[in-house]
């Protein structure tokens, strides 16, 4: 038996033995049944508490990060076997957060050893939730010119200034931040990247509520935010050189890019399908067609787009592997994904009619499916706009001029 | 007839745009939304608006009215998608009273169309019985009792059902759903007994109606009519509906697109107006055209009501389903183009995209009406 | 009885007198059928001849030019009532040509009094025939850009250059070209509209197959072309002032563009529609719909688009009888009529499905249809590009900044 | 399977660039077409091809192909839709060795596979009648005659059945047009009694025929697979076909959209290159992302036949319905970004242009494949 079979065969004995029966239902409470984390943290149940409690200690929470800062220290392999092994038995994810998704990966990048084993741990173990500090009101995709303000005021440093779009930054208890650290310099120079406690005086937060009639964003204020220059003996609070912020924002970017490109693929496999409503909402005809031969030709359109899209991401993903492939893909991945994505949600209220345009009461649950569908239209806005993936596409793998 | 506005409809626009910017901007929406007020609109305004004569605007002077016909309706219609005006102007002035006007005997176009003209009782038309809109789908009963009728289904998205004084409803005295014959129009009091009515609070902060009829009891002095031929007649009614919804999502395009530009001439990014970006030109100017030329199909097929109003259907068609489209596009683009702000509640784009998906939706979405002129194309 | 019941009926026994049988099948021929007149051109039959005489004489061909100029002097009313009554016998038109589009309405507005009475009887009686020599190689969209170089030389103008896409140059007598006049002065200026006879040593041409397999453009060369400063006793070469001859050109484009974006409607109201095509080819179903049905969608979408587009077309002319509306939106109806014209002869080729491929041969005359289809590509390119549209869109009408 | 080339698929693509640049590039099929060449592709140049291996791509070695399957055979193909090959490629190397390879019995293979290798004969597939793809609509008649059949009836679109020395045919041996049960293939001669070759020169300057079978006799054993159940067999074959197609669209819209982009950065108008406008940039990135995807269906499409042939329709159908408006996506950019040069003949893309749309209809264009996988998901 191969070291990987025999790994198969732990984590399945493991996983049998540990995961509770209630944490087994995975995909169908939805964004819901999300473990986030953090102090402010309220389990949903015991079960959950437990699953984290013991996946945690696995490091199984981020299987691919090293040992000794939380993680599991799995290989490429065994990560996908811990994966498929809990999708066998529909094992809910035990922890999701910003700090897994985004800070994370630029501290295994850009951080010091002190940084890593100060911060990770925490965020494996899910008692730290992170938000994200990146857009203000006048830079949007335009990010280079943000003015946030951080002066160096010897022993700590004081930020003044505005951030917006910080996901639920009213539930999390630290933030990494850019902020300009010199004001003299050039757009993309002069740009740090910073760990803020938010418990503090000095920073408060105000929810942004959505055309979705929801608020999972914020707008992040800093008046006179101090923050020490260590956060502990040796753990500077600047990741990556000072004034070099924009190379950790460009990194973050581009993942968070696939993660959204991905995001649409999340929802191309998801339970409901445009096909499907029309199918039940304008029937069939006698060929098995429906009704609605506009509906159907627009639907179709977009599950042969959708599923070709599906494979692009396995190709890019094979090609990575094996070393090809350029990392500007990611762009169009998201732009692709995301537009695909308010596409079928279009469809899906166009094949879903007058039953679906009900924005309260049980029948529609709240509006879930158009809320779904408002909340789409932010899909191409956020993490940068379509526009900015096509105009990096153009500059990076065509290299039109001026682009 | 040349196919521009006439003095005097020029007139009433310039007159309607002065009030509703005054009266009934996008803010008066947001804050009957967010008191969750239980008509969803403003009793007060609409009384202002009947006095104009906006209520009666195509009852004839006779009966109270303004007399100013289709084209003149439309241009308030637009006028209101402007400013996503929440009235029960398509329920009671377009649709009950196109009804009245082309269905109604002497006696029922005395009862009621001084009343609509003067904003004094509220209509609303029932029609669709599932998700989507096909009046021939009509499977609510009414069967004979005595000398009258019993009706007995359900009806959903009723437009201003929750406040109705009166229900004009399709319901089928022969044949079997799917088939345009057999179909007769009732016109009976909201308050009969066996008529329960769920209010239904939607996408676009407006209200409709989920109605259950249970043996409600009509007479032969309700029909609207004939019995059994009631397809066409509906068809005709449901058409100055649809004309109306298509002149209302054309206005709403319009503001959408003109904050729009207007927002691509002020905002800066990358040190300049985001306007400058070619890529964003193209499309505004794109979208500029078409919305005039969906423009161009509104006021044909307002023009076609008032000038051939038995066989305006084609071109109403044309109109809901080319508006239906730019209007969703236009929405679209709005939103996209104005970025994280277009996302907020607090910006008022999100309440056109709203309103324009649910008027889209009501009485036959984009590919409802493609279909059908593809049928009278022969393909 | 009213003086225009009068004409029409006056018209109506002139035609059914005047207009021989042959010419009664308007729209049978399509392109073939055109008379464009001019020293080269040979009659199809004795009765085109006839017709052109007979219809020149009353000054018919182009009935709204003033009488002493060779036209009509009919008033708009008139003019709609001669349409109308020829339309109703189905006589065809008895005379087009570039310059009765073109040349006419440029002289009509710009040039003097000798001008036009030397150069536009010939036109209206079909004797002249002109083309028009804007593009060249290096200046496509950006015509203002061009290169072609007029010299005076004391007597006479002396031209050296190139152009290019001038429409049947090799059919033509004439040419109205537009030249550098000034080549010190910047891109707007220093260009003059000059009139040109082909018959002399020093112009020549060569047509431009296309990938249709027709040459109906052709390149044309001035290699030290002489051009008299008068064409005869103070008949200027030159129409409008010196150096201004970019307003005349504007002028022009703007006409051209109303033209081609109406050749749109010209194909909505043609004999075949994608629809019915498809009818023939696809068959129906026993709803008496298209077995197709994505093909049907499509189809359906382009007629909403057209049918909207032609009532866009009526109602800008209602505006501009009125006063109303802005000259820009010819770019409207130029981007928009062009580009639904290549869309229905994309559907009428998904329609016609294979049989609509073979490129020789009876079946198709020779691929009529295909090669239609690839002459409309260059639709949204000649007159200016789609692109130039949507440019003078976004400056002219929406104001945009840096438009 | 990864989703991407092994090595051995790589090194193929490579030297197939390199002898198709040298050997075959537009202008020889330029020079065809100007020349009326009469079979419209070069025996010469079929022949080096099959020397190389590439007439038996996907037959077996010990029937003298070089096995490489059909993520090989696609490679081919799109590497002569970059160069647009005129060549017999698809009709024998593809259709004609997949129907020998998947239906023939011993005799069948051991007879024609060699041949197909060798490039020594060249097959012809005729399925369609009319003017639409429709293989369940065939009514060609194949009645019983003594032991054997008599083939009656007309074949259009046969792509090389001009050239072709055999015929693979479908035709009913029982039910009616429209019904998927009753289809027999036949290998007859085409130089048998009655069958009656027109050459059809199409619009792409390569040529297809129009066969007409008249009591054309064929025994038991010019059948290709079973009687009757001809119609699953046919479908593997012509997914085959619809997968090569893609790749071959695929190589051409990569190619057309090459041009197109080193066009952007060299021509100038207004004093700059035209790929600085922000517009023609986001319509070039736009199509960047359409043929990246297109291309993902299409190697996943050539690896299911390998993998999985007999469940390969759902995703050859996906691939030819994506590529085929992906490249008429790509050829109608490529003319108008080159501008009126574009148009003329004298410059390469119109001939891209002219392929990719014959090559769209064969075998199903994108409405007849997205259409069956709408069936397939149940709407």
């Amino acid at each position: 038996m191969s070291d990987l079979e025999a790994f198969r065969k732990e984590v399945r004995a493991w996983l049998e033995e540990n995961c509770p029966k209630e944490m087994r239902d995975a995909g169908a409470g939805g964004e819901d049944s999300i473990c986030w984390g953090g102090k402010r943290w309220t389990f949903e149940s015991e079960a959950q508490k437990i699953w984290l409690g013991r996946m945690a200690e696995k490091g199984w929470t981020v299987p691919s990060w090293p040992k000794e800062y939380g993680g599991g220290g799995l290989s490429k392999e065994e990560v996908k076997i811990l994966k498929a092994e809990m999708r066998a038995i529909k094992a809910r994810s035990p922890l999701e957060s910003f700090g897994i998704w985004m800070l994370g990966p630029a501290l295994l990048k850009y951080g010091t050893h002190e940084q890593k084993a100060h911060f990770l741990p925490p965020i494996a173990r899910g008692e730290i939730r992170w938000c994200q500090g990146y857009s203000e009101p006048n830079a949007g995709s335009d990010l280079a010119s943000l003015q946030c303000k951080c002066e160096d005021k010897g022993d700590h440093w004081l930020i003044n200034g505005q951030k917006v779009w910080t996901s639920y930054a009213d539930e999390a208890d630290w933030i990494f931040v850019l902020v300009r650290t010199d004001p003299k310099a050039t757009k993309h120079t002069g740009i740090s990247f910073i760990l803020v406690n938010m418990e503090q005086d000095g920073v408060s937060t105000k929810p942004i509520k959505l055309i979705s009639g929801k608020s999972p964003f914020c707008e992040t204020f800093f008046d006179d935010a101090t923050v020490p220059k260590e956060h502990a003996p040796g753990v500077s609070a600047i990741v990556g050189e000072l004034n070099k912020g924009w190379d950790v924002a460009k990194y973050l970017l581009t993942h968070e890019r696939e993660m959204i490109g991905g995001g649409g693929s999340a929802s191309l496999i998801a339970a409901r399908s445009p096909g499907e409503i029309a199918a039940q909402k304008t029937g069939l005809d006698a060929g098995g067609r429906l009704d609605d031969s506009m509906l159907r030709a627009k639907i179709a359109q977009a599950d042969v787009d959708g599923w070709a899209f599906m494979l692009t991401m396995e190709r890019m993903k094979d090609e990575a592997k094996a070393g090809q492939g350029t990392g500007a893909n990611s762009s169009m991945l998201k732009y692709y994904g995301t537009e695909l994505n308010k596409r079928r949600y279009e469809l899906m209220m166009d094949a879903g009619g007058s039953d679906e345009l009900e924005w309260e009461g049980e029948r529609t649950k709240d509006g879930k499916l158009a809320r779904g569908w408002l909340r789409t239209k932010a899909n191409s806005i956020e993490g940068g706009t379509s526009e900015v993936q096509l105009n990096i596409i153009a500059k990076r793998i065509l290299e039109l001029p001026g682009a | 007839m040349p196919l521009i506005l006439n003095e005097e409809q020029e007139m009433l626009r310039d007159s309607a745009r002065g009030f509703l910017d005054e009266k009934a901007p996008v803010a008066a929406l947001r804050k009957l939304r967010d008191a969750n007020d239980p008509d969803g609109f403003s009793r007060d305004l609409w009384k202002e608006m009947a006095e104009m004569g906006w209520a009666g605007i195509i009852v004839d002077e006779g009966y109270g009215g303004s007399g100013f016909g289709f084209v003149g309706a439309g241009v308030l219609a637009e006028e209101m998608g402007r400013t996503l005006t929440a009235s029960p102007y398509l329920s009671s002035s377009i649709l009950a009273a196109t009804a009245l006007k082309k269905l109604g005997n002497d006696a029922q176009r005395q009862e009621n169309l001084p009343k609509i003209a003067a904003g004094e009782l509220l209509y609303a038309l029932a029609v669709d019985e599932g998700a989507k809109h096909g009046p021939a789908k009509t499977a609510m009963a009414a069967e004979k009792h005595g000398n009258g009728f019993k009706l007995s289904g359900d009806k959903t998205f009723v437009a201003d059902g929750h406040v109705a004084d009166k229900i004009i409803v399709a319901a089928r005295t022969a044949g079997s759903p799917g088939e345009r014959k057999g179909l007769t129009l009732f016109l009976v009091d909201s308050k009969s007994n066996g008529i329960e009515v769920e209010r239904t609070q939607m996408v676009d902060s407006r209200n409709a109606a989920r109605i259950k009829f249970d043996g409600v009891e009509a007479t032969g002095d309700d029909i609207l009519g004939e019995v059994d031929g009631g397809f066409g007649a509906l068809e005709g009614v449901l058409n100055a509906g649809r004309a109306g919804l298509a002149a209302e999502m054309s206005g709403a395009s319009q503001a959408a697109f003109k904050m729009t530009v207007d927002y691509l001439k002020e905002r800066k990014q990358f040190g300049t107006e985001i306007g400058t970006f070619q890529a964003l030109q193209h499309r505004a100017a794109h979208l500029y055209s078409e919305i005039e030329i969906a423009k161009s199909a509104v006021l044909k097929a307002l023009q076609e009501l008032d000038d051939n109003y038995g066989i305006a259907g084609a071109v109403c068609s044309l109109a809901k389903a080319k508006v239906g489209e730019v209007a969703k596009l236009a929405s679209q683009e709005a939103v996209q183009m104005h970025g994280g702000i277009g996302m907020t509640d607090e910006y008022d784009i999100g309440f056109y995209m709203k309103r324009i998906r649910v008027a889209q939706e009501m009485f036959g979405d984009p590919a409802f009406h493609a279909d059908r002129i593809a049928q009278l194309r022969g393909y």
